[in-house]
């Protein structure tokens, strides 16, 4: 093998390396490098109790409840499931309901999560606090779940 | 064969040397003179493509070098300034390895006469790491004799030897040239070895 | 076929000179079995707690002290000018930077491999884990010689900082500890983290001889 | 466009530009914080907390910016042979780092009291925190070598081979569920931003850019002029 042709096998074998590996890649990762799941991600028959995972989504509406001054009771849902919390502990400031939020801590049973973290999760829109004021007296506001 | 032409080198935006010219045909010495970092081992690296020139250029058989490379480097021994052997190992694995790599057709009676010559068949199975400077120095010129290539290119092959190595080497040249070969070495003494063309650096 | 003959002699010298220093393979070995006593020792004696983290100690302790050989991948080949005279044989730089990184996985990967098994009953991992372990270091193993190739060649000429190459490595290896702890963790997608390391390996191979091969080409220029 | 690429035109350039530039940046510096605490509104979520996005987003704009235009230059300097893309690389590869820096502080003073948190672990942060470390090695790398070719064209290969962590930085949170919001403003759509802040916030980027080119033109120029000195 000349130098000049193992120049050449190397380009050709590059390109098809790096085309095949960036395939397998993008094919594969989508559901492998959440940082949470969604609750309907979760399914009731399969839950570990006592591992630590983390849970993603909306707090539900009507679902919050203070049980003491410190320790807090919610649900977490993406509109197709939702999942019991409860939580001791301090709330960020942006925590309330209707907010997405990430809650990180384990199943004590099916039913219930006992939360270690928790975390509000922020969407990407930016507005003025009276521009929505405006809109929710115009009926225009309707809060998109993800 | 190998021909150099107005050869320039810059490294660092500082020139090394200009308008080198050379020719090499079977059967000829060259050798590069010149002062510590005027450039020899430089210009001995350019040769084997290992550098870019800055201006000029350099032919293998009629062909720009850099298109021939593989026919080139078929024909060439390159012996630098360090020791090549394999520290950890004894000479005699070394001699294996080498013979193997090389694919050379060196018998072993041939190996055994030039270890005598070099006198290094009593170290046979000692480690190369014990042996002293002078003595692996000889043992890379066992390598140039095993590799058995057309063209020898020598970076200082005559610092640290005895006068009897010397001797040695000067007859090792002359067998080599009359058998077609052709040697460029560089040296920054005198080594009083018949050449057939100098090149002051 | 004389191509294919100096290939087997190449393979041939590297297995001379590493078994003439086995004794650096068997320090790396027992300094990744050291490791492994200290971790146990100052974690203290749970062994559910030890059996939980097993994993990721062992993953951290494998590359660590792959990283610990890096500095011999090129540097007696680039100091003795073998690495010029393999060259000057007809192997491009490139070539060479695949040979040696296979060589750095047979003599220096393939052993700790090897005794993963009894670093899984030292660390209290379940058996049945052994084979996702197995699977991810083969693979994760090479992608940390072909990482490792690439920052040893970097760091040829750099005689000030060699930690700056093992630094590289683990950077890169980032990811490949992610999905690799994550497949044992979550064994239920396997093949498609096996997957996402299998592209992370074929991304890193392909890049690899170039950028070593540029690399030491480099070095030898301006040694 | 000559300059570029050329040193000795980018001097000239460099000259007639930088005090421009810098009392540029001096003013919209002023306007934009002007803005972003007394004239810009509150959030309906966040309320004035949101202020700190007219630091962290700039910086984090700009963090990658300087490595994608790095990643560009070091192409063109190991493809082309543009010695002019090894004298950038050398300069600005600390401005890049200082960047990447401002965006991860201001985002650990924003993620307290908004996500309850100063810093997890998911995609986008881990991303930009390895980031910072390329930035930092690039750093380091320039340091270390005694050689100057060799230490230029390694760490151009470095800054290439590293430049496989900016897609991942800018799109880990499309591709990925993350604690980190989705890009706000994008080329695909309409920005979900209400033009009352976004007027700061461009003002912000362009006081960053103008500050960045400035204290870039100074370092490339040093550079420059130590190069020479090199040669005398």
């Amino acid at each position: 093998m000349s130098l000049r042709f193992q120049r050449l096998l190397f380009i050709l074998l590059t390109l098809v390396i790096i085309l095949s590996a960036v395939l397998l890649i993008l094919y594969n990762t989508r559901e492998n490098v959440s940082y949470f799941y969604t609750p309907s991600e979760i399914d009731k028959s399969d839950i570990i109790i006592n591992k630590i995972i983390r849970i993603g989504g909306f707090v539900e509406n009507n679902s919050f409840n203070k049980i003491s001054s410190s320790s807090f009771k919610f649900k977490i849902t993406d509109e197709k499931a939702s999942i019991l919390v409860t939580f001791k502990g301090i709330l960020p400031d942006l925590f309330r309901e209707g907010q997405g939020a990430v809650i990180e801590g384990v199943f004590v049973d099916k039913n219930i999560f006992n939360a270690t973290n928790v975390f509000a999760k922020h969407d990407e829109n930016y507005m003025p606090a009276s521009i929505k004021e405006d809109l929710k007296d115009t009926g225009y506001w309707n809060k998109k779940y993800k | 064969m190998l021909i150099v032409k107005d050869l320039s080198i810059e490294r660092l935006d500082k020139k090394i040397f200009e308008n080198i010219n050379l020719s090499l045909s079977p059967g000829n010495i060259t050798i590069l003179k010149g002062k510590n970092g005027s450039g020899k081992t430089t210009l001995l690296k350019a040769i084997l493509n290992l550098l870019e020139p800055s201006f000029g250029s350099i032919y293998w058989k009629g062909k720009l070098l850099k298109k021939n490379l593989y026919d080139f480097y078929n024909h060439v021994t390159y012996i630098g300034d360090t020791t090549s052997s394999l520290r950890k190992l004894t000479i005699k694995d070394n001699i294996n390895i080498w013979k193997k790599f090389f694919i050379s057709n060196i018998n072993d009676a041939q190996i055994e006469i030039a270890l005598k010559t070099l006198k290094l068949d009593n170290y046979l199975n000692k480690k190369v790491g014990t042996l002293s400077f002078g003595e692996t120095k000889k043992l890379e010129f066992l390598r140039l004799i095993m590799e058995n290539k057309k063209v020898w290119i020598l970076d200082e092959p005559l610092s640290n030897l005895d006068e009897d190595s010397i001797g040695l080497m000067k007859q090792t040249f002359e067998d080599h040239c009359s058998k077609e070969g052709s040697i460029i070495f560089s040296s920054h003494q005198n080594p009083g070895i018949y050449v057939t063309e100098e090149i002051n650096l | 076929m004389n191509f294919l003959n100096k290939i087997i002699f190449f393979y041939y010298r590297e297995y001379k000179l590493n078994m003439s220093g086995i004794q650096d393979i068997l320090t790396n070995i027992i300094f990744f079995f050291i490791s492994i006593f200290i971790f146990i020792f100052s974690i203290g004696p749970d062994k559910e707690t030890i059996s939980l983290i097993g994993v990721g100690i062992l993953w951290t302790l494998l590359l660590l002290s792959s990283t610990l050989s890096l500095r011999k991948f090129y540097q007696d080949d680039f100091e003795n000018g073998n690495l010029l005279i393999i060259h000057l044989n007809g192997f491009s730089f490139g070539f060479i930077s695949i040979l040696k990184t296979f060589s750095h996985f047979l003599f220096v990967q393939v052993p700790f491999l090897l005794s993963i098994p009894i670093a899984c009953i030292l660390l209290n991992i379940a058996n049945d884990k052994l084979f996702y372990l197995f699977a991810s270091f083969s693979i994760g193993s090479l992608i940390l010689s072909c990482l490792g190739s690439i920052s040893s060649s970097m760091n040829l000429m750099n005689q000030r900082n060699f930690l700056l190459g093992s630094v590289i490595v683990m950077i890169f290896s980032v990811p490949v500890i992610i999905f690799s702890v994550g497949i044992i963790n979550m064994e239920e997608s396997f093949n498609s983290l096996i997957n996402i390391l299998f592209g992370i390996l074929l991304i890193v191979f392909a890049i690899n001889p170039w950028a070593s091969g540029l690399c030491l080409k480099l070095s030898l220029e301006n040694s | 466009m000559k300059f570029l690429v050329n040193p000795s035109k980018f001097n000239e350039m460099a000259d007639y530009l930088f005090r421009p530039l810098l009392i540029l940046s001096i003013i919209l510096f002023a306007i934009g914080l002007l803005f972003s605490f007394y004239l810009s509104p509150d959030d309906y979520q966040q309320g004035s907390t949101v202020r700190i996005m007219y630091v962290h987003v700039p910086s984090a704009w700009l963090a990658l910016l300087t490595y994608a235009i790095m990643t560009i230059y070091s192409i063109l300097a190991l493809a082309f042979r543009i010695p002019f893309g090894f004298i950038f690389n050398t300069a600005v590869a600390p401005i890049g780092a200082v960047f990447t820096l401002i965006c991860i502080i201001s985002g650990s003073l924003w993620g307290k009291p908004m996500w309850g948190t100063w810093w997890v672990w998911d995609a986008r942060l881990t991303s930009v925190a390895i980031l910072f470390i390329i930035y930092l090695i690039i750093i380091f790398m320039n340091l270390s070598f005694e050689n100057r070719i060799v230490r230029e064209k390694v760490v151009a290969i470095f800054i290439l081979i590293g430049s496989v962590n900016l897609p991942i930085v800018k799109f880990s949170v499309d591709w990925w569920n993350t604690l980190h919001q989705p890009a706000t403003i994008s080329k695909l759509s309409k920005p979900s931003i209400d033009p009352s802040m976004m007027t700061p916030l461009i003002i912000m980027t362009f006081a960053f850019i103008m500050i960045g080119v400035a204290i870039a033109i100074l370092r490339i120029k040093t550079e420059i002029i130590s190069r020479k000195s090199y040669l005398s």
